[in-house]
């Protein structure tokens, strides 16, 4: 299958400005998304997947904040694109819904309008447009679509509010979908349909989408690709079978036997030492190192060098011998 | 035959809400042996935490029972409740929340020792112990909760919980605000604690897969009632009743070569303890219900003395 | 819908009974005796007893409650002024349009000037303006409206003689008054609405505003502007009852004959049934005030009117 | 981890400008009010027949009023009064306004219910309007304006700590609490107390100028402090007979109550940036 790219990210760094320097939320981080791809960004709290995911469409919420390296969307670079050229692109081009559906519904306007509003930037009649929202609902599998659309925020439960918001950055078919943890705040049963319409959905419109998550189940389910990310930085990128089957990076497999896949009978999950640093820009060296079972010397104070495995696996480590650990 | 720890029967909870009452927890029955980690699952508003918080008696119980070591206690005495409330100890959710961001740590593990009537020394000694257990420093007990990170505060939340000797430790989502990581420690912290002082869980998830890790057998609630409880292979595994085979198909795969597995996935919206259907509260959703479903809720059909099932399906059997 | 206007309108009722019966017995047990007042000191016990019989001041407290509120209700009739000797609701009627004149004309003049202030600050936060706006605002809060009533009158009747020291026939009695209540109601709205807007703005759904690809025109028009009014609008409800309140003190200082002045003289004069009246009737302003702020909150924002018709939550 | 207090304050001072501007304009106030006896040349009842309504000048630098007091003196003495109706005025409020606020949101259900329509009920009529009746009760004294103040305000604090109380009893440490059998007191005043203090600071700072006004206002209007009480607000109302003749009676005791509510008041605005980060840039 030829795989044509969409989204290419080249060294993008994010950092905050705090008293005493800069706090770098993310760092150096590169990655490609092709067309009608699934790609999930894993990670745990604070890694700065969601900055990234923010900051691709400039939507973070501070504005103390500063945005380096190349985010290149079908030839532009959105980084360097003004606020009026990027207005353009959001919601047409890229759609982006996020973890708390309530929160992210105005709730002052039925949920048929605030998909509508969408949609008549792209001056259409407004019957028309309703007619669409009407579509939109039934798409991402709403029952009752029509008396729904007319429902407020509220009235609505919460796998039903993220298919409104689903609905509503489909309506302009974008190319990319950026899903910021859209099942967090919502029950199993619920989270599995949620998934199950965004995977539908891509293969209907060979969209791509970029999937936020910290939970690991979600990214087995339904990625193509997946980026690990650790403090800040991307530390092992690859296919999902790539990532599960043979995690490279010794954060990703620590963490792949950390999951509890197991029954007590079986035996103990493992478990990684330490915490999280917080990481201030001018800091150098592996940022996985002070709880890495294999750290050296070197470890600390250089940055360690990128290892391409295969086309799509590559991760960032000064060990090499990652065959002892393919099982 | 295992000694019992807890016996539920017939517990009722109901809420008055506005013009109607909220049947949150409905003529659940069940027990827990000694020794036993039981795990609860069900979706937000399955009663699953209204149910832990009527067996700690932070609510009164609406009608039936809740019998621990032989005392009922909605009927309790007021000293025989005091009694109850050492043998009961809980840890709830959110790390933060957990500890009385205004207390040292010291204080607040030794504060319900104090309130057995322990001396400030000997309690002291008790939460040095109890640190000791979670396997952490001594020099943590001056810190205040916001100077800790959230593995560290939950495992504190259970050093305090440990610290009692309570015989029953309801462990309420005590991992669902933690990374990846630091579940892992804390699992495996509370398996080690329990085997270690023979303590008997409750623990409450969402997480299908920490249930599947921890528990020996588990409970499963929907709409305030409890529609199977057994053996933890057999209910992941092989589940009995329509509700369970739905919440099991939704289980997350933690490895993509299961994504091909074939799954039947409840495609209903949640039902709603605001509007409850007449009968068996699932049968709305559920592919083979019946008239029956429709009549009345199904009676408990114990399958074995450790396993009950509440379905139609099942009595047929 | 209706059944939340009905709620609270039954709500209002209740607390106006309640503010009554609260006015009626704290007046009843204090230690002042009405009827000495009257007949003035030199009155001898036995006529004191005679009068105290004809104002009915003998008989329990309930049924003179219970009497005085049937009065109230059915002829408007608040009881005799004991020190004008004339019937209260008579001395208070002629009164009432001048304060409402005055408050409206407030009232409108403050939000006129405060809320656009309040929602540029919030927009362009940081500016020149807001700085000017929020340190102004925090002085103006600083003074006591009774000493900037003082000042003005120093300053533009007695010194400049530009305007009249007091007396309400003209229009011009009216400025300084109306500048004085504009001006202590001004800092707490500005304040509001720019805070009101800032929250707005930093809610979820509007980041969502603007990944649509709303222009930012577009998201301040639709979803900030909107939603901040709820708040904004229901405050200029609920600031009248306060406006209200505050021109006991400006009616008093420039000589102007509306509630306020009739209610402390009367408070001073001891004069019941007057200051009976004058309280009940407030109330009854800020009751509906209330309500009418409630009735609007609930055609802003529809989580409330659900809420209350029973829907989920 | 452990900063001495003292220089915890400082460091949060030189963060916060507007607090530290205000605490010195309340600090100068307080230092005028404990020293006032140093301070002010003369007594404040000090009548000089012979000096009536001089301007001010360098015996008496803010002038005489119509007694020949001097104004100065008794803009000092003043300081004092407004000092009392700071802390007493607040301090009662806080009290009843906690105590009650605790018991309605700890307890809910019809104690909160009954509790909060009386609440309500004190919003129902505009605070002048309630507190000049409650004067008219109690009688005219600066002791029955405080309280009557204090009847009008003490529902602002109920209404805060009561929500601050409810948002937190059913946090975890609080079941966790009840569950290990501690008594509803214990609650109340060991775990939800403790956790609201930054919000009773808050209230108090916001409430504290409004406070000072009011029963100043009830002054001027004479149903609070009496003659010859240097009171600011009594001041300024005496001074309105002879304004023509001598503004400056009228001006100095007010600019005084400027400052010291302006004190108060951008302290409290500081306090507020530095305890609530959530009503930070209001």
């Amino acid at each position: 299958m030829e795989k044509e790219e969409l989204l290419q990210i080249r060294n993008l760094s994010v950092d905050y400005k705090v008293k005493g320097g800069y706090l770098s939320a993310v760092h150096g981080v590169s990655f490609e998304i092709c067309k009608g791809e699934i790609f999930a960004i894993v990670g745990e709290s604070g890694c700065g997947k969601s900055t990234i995911a923010h900051s691709i469409l400039r939507l973070l919420p501070d504005h103390n904040e500063k945005i380096s390296g190349e985010i290149n969307f079908q030839g532009q670079n959105l980084n360097e694109l003004s606020e009026k050229e990027l207005e353009s692109v959001r919601g047409h081009k890229i759609g982006m819904i996020f973890q708390n559906p309530l929160e992210s519904l105005n709730p002052v306007y039925t949920t048929g309008k605030q998909v509508q509003e969408g949609l008549l930037l792209d001056n259409i009649p407004k019957q028309e447009a309703w007619n669409r929202v009407v579509d939109l609902f039934k798409d991402v599998q709403m029952p009752d679509a029509e008396r729904r659309a007319r429902s407020f925020p509220h009235e609505l439960s919460g796998g039903m509010r993220q298919r409104v918001m689903i609905a509503m950055m489909l309506g302009r078919n974008p190319d990319l979908l950026i899903a910021d943890e859209p099942t967090t705040a919502l029950d199993v049963t619920v989270e599995a349909q949620i998934l199950r319409i965004i995977k539908q959905l891509r293969d209907e419109r060979n969209m791509a989408v970029m999937l936020i998550t910290h939970n690991f189940g979600l990214v087995a389910e339904v990625a193509d690709m997946v980026g690990v990310m650790y403090a800040g930085e991307m530390v092992e990128t690859g296919t999902v079978y790539e990532i599960f089957d043979h995690p490279s990076h010794p954060y990703t497999m620590q963490l792949m036997k950390a999951l509890p896949r197991i029954t007590k009978k079986e035996g103990r999950l493992e478990t990684i030492r330490g915490a999280v640093p917080k990481m201030m820009n001018h800091q150098k060296g592996c940022r996985f190192a002070n709880r890495c079972i294999y750290a050296t010397e070197k470890c600390w104070s250089e940055n360690p060098p990128v290892h391409q495995l295969s086309e799509t696996h590559s991760f960032a480590c000064f060990r090499e011998e990652v065959s002892t650990c393919r099982k | 035959m295992p000694e019992v720890a807890i016996e539920v029967k017939n517990l009722k909870k109901y809420f008055r809400n506005g013009d109607g009452t909220v049947k949150a927890v409905d003529d659940v029955s069940f027990h827990i042996n000694k020794g036993e980690i039981v795990g609860l699952v069900g979706e937000s508003g399955s009663g699953k935490t209204t149910l832990a918080r009527t067996i700690l008696g932070l609510t009164k119980i609406t009608d039936g029972a809740v019998i621990f070591d032989g005392v009922d206690m909605g009927k309790a005495t007021h000293k025989q409740m005091k009694e109850l409330r050492h043998k009961v100890s809980v840890v709830f959710q959110d790390p933060a929340a957990n500890l009385n961001p205004r207390e040292t740590v010291l204080s607040s593990i030794t504060r319900p020792l104090i309130l057995q009537g322990m001396s400030k020394k000997e309690a002291k000694g008790k939460a040095e112990e109890a640190l000791k257990l979670v396997k952490m420093d001594s020099e943590y007990l001056y810190s205040y909760p916001h100077q800790l990170s959230g593995g560290q505060l939950q495992r504190i939340a259970i050093a305090r919980a440990v610290a009692i000797q309570p015989q029953v430790m309801i462990l309420d989502e005590p991992t669902s605000a933690l990374d990846i990581s630091v579940q892992a420690q804390i699992l495996n912290l509370l398996l080690e604690l329990q085997e270690k002082l023979n303590l008997t869980y409750l623990v409450i998830t969402h997480d299908l897969n920490v249930i599947r890790y921890i528990s020996d057998r588990v409970a499963v609630m929907y709409l305030g009632r409890l529609v199977e409880y057994g053996p933890t292979e057999e209910v992941i595994g092989n589940p009995r009743h329509p509700y369970t085979q739905g919440l099991m198909a939704a289980l997350p795969i933690l490895n993509p070569r299961d994504r091909d597995k074939k799954k039947d996935m409840m495609v209903t919206e949640p039902g709603s303890l605001i509007d409850l259907p007449k009968g068996c509260h699932f049968h709305p959703r559920c592919p083979y219900a019946t008239e029956a479903c429709r009549e009345a809720f199904p009676e408990n059909v114990q399958i074995t003395p450790e396993y009950q099932v509440a379905c139609y399906l099942q009595q047929k059997n | 819908m209706k059944k939340y206007i009905l709620k609270k309108l039954g709500l209002g009722i209740v607390l106006i009974f309640c503010v009554s019966f609260l006015v009626f017995s704290m007046l009843y047990m204090m230690p002042g005796d009405p009827v000495t007042i009257m007949a003035g000191q030199l009155a001898k016990t036995k006529n004191l007893e005679g009068l105290r019989h004809e104002l009915g001041l003998d008989r329990p407290f309930l049924v003179q409650y219970f009497d005085w509120l049937k009065n109230v209700i059915l002829h408007q009739d608040f009881g005799l002024s004991y020190k004008y000797r004339i019937d209260a609701w008579s001395l208070i009627k002629t009164r009432i349009p001048i304060s409402l004149k005055l408050t409206f004309t407030t009232l409108i003049i403050e939000t006129l000037i405060a809320v656009p202030l309040g929602l540029y600050c919030a927009y362009k936060k940081d500016s020149i303006v807001e700085r000017v706006t929020v340190a102004t605002t925090l002085v103006f809060t600083a003074v006591p409206s009774f000493w900037l009533a003082v000042i003005l009158m120093l300053v533009f009747a007695v010194k400049l003689h530009w305007l009249p020291l007091s007396g309400y026939e003209t229009w011009q009695n009216y400025v300084l008054p109306i500048i004085t209540g504009v001006v202590g109601g001004l800092a707490s709205t500005i304040r509001l609405t720019k805070s009101e807007c800032l929250d707005v703005m930093r809610e979820r759904y509007v980041t969502t505003a603007y990944a649509k690809g709303l222009s930012k025109r577009a998201v301040l028009a639709k979803h900030i502007l909107r939603n901040s009014l709820i708040v904004i609008v229901v405050n200029l409800f609920l600031s009248f009852p306060w406006l209200i309140s505050g021109y006991i003190v400006i009616e008093r200082i420039f000589g102007i004959p509306g509630m306020g002045n009739l209610l402390v003289n009367s408070i001073v004069q001891q004069d019941f049934n007057v200051i009976q009246a004058i309280v009940l009737l407030i109330t009854v302003l800020t009751v509906i005030c209330n309500i009418l702020s409630d009735i609007v909150l609930g055609l802003l924002d529809p989580r409330i009117r659900i809420s209350v018709t029973g829907g989920e939550q | 981890m452990s900063k001495s207090p003292i220089k915890e304050f400082f460091r949060t001072c030189y963060k916060n400008k507007n607090f530290l501007i205000g605490f010195l304009m309340v600090a100068s106030v307080v230092f005028i009010a404990l020293f006032a006896n140093q301070i002010a040349p003369y007594a404040y009842d000090d009548a000089h027949p012979q000096d009536i309504l001089v301007k001010p000048c360098r015996q008496y630098i803010f002038g005489t009023d119509n007694m020949g007091r001097d104004l100065f003196s008794r803009i000092v003495y003043g300081s004092r009064i407004a000092l009392k109706v700071a802390l007493v005025g607040a301090g009662l409020q806080l009290v009843v306004g906690t105590v009650i606020g605790l018991i309605c949101g700890y307890f809910g259900g019809k104690i909160d219910r009954a509790l909060t329509f009386i609440a309500d009920l004190t919003y129902a009529i505009p605070g002048m309007v309630m507190a000049l009746a409650v004067v008219t009760v109690l009688g005219s004294s600066l002791m029955n304006a405080i309280i009557a103040i204090a009847i009008v305000n003490w529902a602002a604090y109920a209404r805060v700590v009561r929500a601050k109380a409810m948002s937190i009893k059913n946090q975890a440490f609080i079941e966790t609490g009840i569950s290990f059998g501690e008594s509803a007191f214990a609650i109340m005043f060991r775990y939800i107390l403790p956790n609201i203090i930054p919000v009773l600071i808050v209230t108090v700072s916001m409430q504290l100028p409004g406070t000072i006004m009011s029963t100043t206002t009830l002054s001027f209007l004479g149903v609070g402090s009496q003659a010859p009480s240097p009171d600011w607000g009594l001041m300024v109302s005496e001074s309105i007979n002879y304004i023509s003749r001598g503004p400056w009676v009228c001006i100095f005791p007010g600019l005084a109550l400027v400052y010291t509510v302006f004190g108060f008041n951008i302290m409290g605005e500081g306090l507020r940036d530095l305890l609530d980060p959530k009503m930070k840039s209001q």
